[in-house]
């Protein structure tokens, strides 16, 4: 449970615990109603108006559905590829060709994998990437090009790996190579942020014809705290920091830098995952159809004209 | 030595002539080299653009000083200077920390563009100033580099960009991230074409810089004792309490890695790259 | 085990019904799996393709066998099926033991090639047979590959390549090293195209055929247990005097390596190919 | 001194000793002569004929002149290039951009570094390529086809490294991907074998348009040890095993292999290096000219058909 929850968890309780009291007896019927109206008016209060930084938090909520319900839930078959063919297999990354059971399409699905449990979380690193990891994702989109299959990628880490091993093995250079493949395979690339999308980690899987967000996940440069920490010289200022850094999906929608905001169940996702297992299946067929037969020299040079003009700059009156 | 760092644009140098706008030089001033604690002369320091006459250590360079390093006499057409930078966050207390880095530094933002001449040769050149809130990439840094790159494509030049970056400028959040996106979109272009790009590495170059563009060359060089990487060795060390080896992410340590071609003293920096232009035009 | 490994063509297999010409079967006649130990019936381990039934261990397959186990029933047209090796260098011995292992396997060199179906999709296919010369790679394993792919890029089909291989063939000399040259030629070419190509690495594949086309692969699978690389543990051992670890070079030791995509079971090996071409089709 | 040239060395010692006695005498001048005649006959009669086995020892001569010794004769500049960008940077290969002193050619150099000296043949590994070699190789033959400079490779190794680093980096994808990057580079690819060429590694650097081999060099799918222990079980018969393998550049011209035997000065280049440099510079101008300008796909053609067509199959009789 999440701190902006409790008072939602308490009214759940109290309910709970009249029902038990109350057993067939009408007595205690009309305060639980009462109780019950103030839960939902409570709910809609707090799930509606959730800072940035609370959405960060849901964004990391343990129980949110992560790359591997939507692997299970959006395909019919995912045949899992591994390794980058130099070094290792990278558990924080997951990929392979998949056919989608929305639209039927076969596709190259990749993804940060948060893991299920403790043992897969820490196999996955939870979900950072370490260079072994951008260097499969990089295989599978020079095969994504081969194959002529559009990219799906799911967009779910903290950010890149601070390391002594991702340093020692190059992961900037890893992360640039992803960045160079994207900007220049000749197949449509489709990015779902559907919960963490932390830096150069994040980056290296959305440099996309289409970006979309789930509506409490986040993209940022850095992480609110470390932000906070850096720039106010005071991690606690980490709920200042998530507002000013425009991390929410409405913010990028509204600045630009996404195309849609993809809405969750009040709560969020864990509250209602088929229902954004849902959602998030149909906008991919959407948007796959929406790509589907265009020509890829017209895909690849729009993507260079969409990030191309991405920037805030001015000149300066002479 | 901080002194004189922060002191530097109030000095001239001797020799040879400048081609940034500065003052006389104060010949009898000396400071104490951070690296060897030895005493030195500004003035010989500043002669060899900041690196310690006794110790061969590599300072920080401005980068208009490194654009008069790396081009004939002459030559430099400086290009896009007017670019400063928006505050599309309006993040609380960015305009004023721009507006000071730009008194600062006498620059629009934490880097120089333009086309000159290397040894004959003419190329496009970037070369980022750490001075500038620590070289951190941000729209206007993004921008630059992209133009730089397109100059190079539609004049059909090599590609020269020096680095030195503390990463992301976190004031301009998503915009700064998606600087990465915008400069590997305009490299991916210019790859098609056959004139080489030379990345130059000098310290210290981390996090979304190093990312992308800075990364993504044919041949990438690097100054002696530079420090490059993703993350820093002071964050690696607090995440996984890890004691770091000995000159870790130096230019050394990435070279034996694999990941630079060369490390190349400052001083023989213009040399090499004529040695490479040459060898490819 | 050997006694089985090497009477195993004696035997016929009672289910499925088999395509390679072999005879009938002794259903009594039972041996001890070399790895653990428990007593299995000869048809059991037949039936199952050389796979314990009790342990799950692979033993290796006839080139023959392979092809029943991957392609529909009746759908397989073996080509270039005449091609027997030369002896180009008159090596001593050769030409008696490539003779003795033509009559051993009933093959003509340590390779099978052919168009199949799997799974209803057509698919050029290349299987090693290792007990023809430890499936060393001469000029006819090189030749037919070659040929196999060529019959895949003229066709526009999936090409599937199993490999079972000590290496090169030493009686042919440059000849065999030249084999990789050759199948790495033909392969650059089909990779011009966008059918797949998936390689199968069995146990062992080692030296020359590790080292071109086995992983010159879009994609890569290994059988459990499987033993892969380029030198052998022994050779290995020899020069460096070092002590390798458990599972060294196994195909779940590969693919924590990030060697191979996938380790797949024989008994579902027809089913996972199914899946991929399926998807890529 | 390698063994057979025992009889050599012990005249030319004889010869020095009657030297010393003579002084200014006469007295000893005619059988100085007769053995100074012995020894011409001596040196032609062994020279002439070395054996296959005796030739492979010549090209392992520690003093035989090595990828150092070509680079620094016949380059005017030599603009060296390290690192793979994924692991590390292999001594055992070196590579660069280099301007040529014959025809003044700027090219891709590479080549085996069996080092001058303990050190530097201990760092080189004596020539033996790790994977991180073979994928820095790999980098410099894309970057020929990107700039369009031909690729010279200067083979000299005794083969590919069985050791477990090797293996876990995955030597033999390694090899194979540098087979698959020569048999589609759009320039010319020289290879020279100038000493030892031993099986992959030496393959990963001569898949080429032109190869030439000095006259004393080798190059064999197995070291001749090797082979004898395998094949006749017994590593004692390496010389009978050096014959079997045709693995001389004259055995290997004839079975059409290669294009060209360059001559070594009698005794093998060691005894004359700057004969050898010059022939090998002035035959890399010649094949470089005859390459130029030739179109870059009826060149990778011709390379495909050169080495598609190298083999000894025949049709069983039905
Ligand atoms: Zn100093
Ligand atoms: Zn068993």
């Amino acid at each position: 449970m999440l701190d902006f929850e409790r008072p939602i968890r308490e009214l759940e309780d109290r309910i709970a615990e009249l029902h038990r009291l109350a057993g067939e007896s009408e007595g205690l019927q009309a305060e639980i109603s009462r109780l019950e109206d103030a839960l939902e008016a409570a709910k809609r209060r707090i799930y509606t108006n959730l800072s940035p930084y609370q959405r960060v938090q849901v964004a990391r909520h343990p129980e949110r559905p992560n790359f591997r319900a939507y692997r299970d839930a959006l395909t019919e078959d995912f045949y899992e590829l591994s390794g980058d063919r130099l070094y290792g297999d990278d558990a924080a990354v997951r990929g392979g060709i998949a056919r989608l059971k929305h639209g039927g399409r076969a596709v190259i699905l990749l993804g940060h994998d948060k893991g299920s449990d403790v043992k897969s979380r820490v196999r996955g690193n939870f979900g950072m990437a370490h260079p072994e990891g951008y260097r499969k994702v990089r295989r599978l989109y020079e095969l994504a090009g081969r194959f002529g299959l559009p990219i799906v990628a799911l967009v779910d880490t903290p950010g890149a790996f601070s390391g002594r091993g991702a340093e020692e093995r190059g992961q900037a250079w890893a992360i640039s190579g992803d960045l160079m493949a994207l900007a220049e395979v000749p197949v449509p690339v489709v990015s779902l942020v559907i919960g963490e999308g932390g830096s150069g980690g994040a980056l290296a899987m959305c440099l996309a014809d289409y970006v979309g967000m789930l509506e409490n996940s986040y993209l940022s440069v850095i992480a609110p705290e470390a932000c906070a920490s850096i720039i106010f010289r005071d991690s606690s200022r980490a709920e200042e920091a998530a507002a000013a850094l425009k991390l929410t999906a409405r913010d990028l929608k509204e600045h630009g830098i996404v195309d849609e905001v993809l809405p969750e169940p009040l709560g969020g996702a864990h509250r209602d995952p088929e229902a954004v297992l849902a959602t998030v299946g149909e906008a991919l067929e959407r948007v796959l159809d929406g790509l589907s037969g265009a020509d890829s020299d017209a895909l690849v040079e729009a993507r260079h004209d969409r990030y191309r003009s991405i920037g805030a700059h001015v000149g300066r009156p002479a | 030595m901080r002194s004189w760092l922060s002191k530097r644009r109030n000095y001239a140098r001797t020799v040879p002539e400048t081609e940034s706008g500065v003052g006389q030089i104060d010949v009898s001033v000396f400071t104490r080299c951070k690296k060897c604690r030895q005493p030195v002369y500004e003035r010989d320091m500043r002669a060899r653009f900041n690196v310690c006459p006794n110790c061969e250590f590599h300072y920080p360079l401005p980068a208009r000083e490194r654009v008069r390093l790396l081009t004939d006499k002459g030559t430099f057409e400086e290009r896009d200077a007017d670019l400063v930078s928006g505050d599309p966050l309006r993040f609380e207390g960015y305009a004023e920390r721009a507006a000071k880095a730009r008194k600062k530094t006498g620059l629009g933002d934490a880097v120089v563009i333009g086309i000159g001449e290397i040894g004959g040769r003419r190329a496009a050149l970037a070369v980022m100033d750490f001075d500038f809130i620590g070289g951190s990439m941000g729209s206007v840094v993004g921008e630059k580099v992209a133009r730089a790159i397109e100059h190079a494509r539609e004049e059909n030049l090599p590609l020269v960009v020096v680095s030195a970056s503390g990463g992301a400028r976190m004031f301009e959040g998503v915009y700064s991230l998606m600087q990465m996106a915008k400069t590997s979109v305009a490299l991916a272009r210019y790859r098609k074409g056959s004139q080489p790009y030379v990345s130059v590495l000098t310290d210290p170059t981390f996090g979304g810089v190093t990312a992308s563009f800075a990364t993504a060359a044919d041949v990438i060089l690097a100054e002696p004792g530079a420090r490059v990487g993703f993350a820093g060795a002071r964050v690696i060390e607090q995440t996984t309490k890890e004691k770091l080896p000995e000159g870790f992410q130096t230019a050394e340590f990435q070279l034996e890695h694999g990941m630079v071609d060369r490390i190349v003293h400052r001083l023989a920096l213009k040399a090499d790259l004529e040695r490479l232009l040459g060898l490819l035009s």
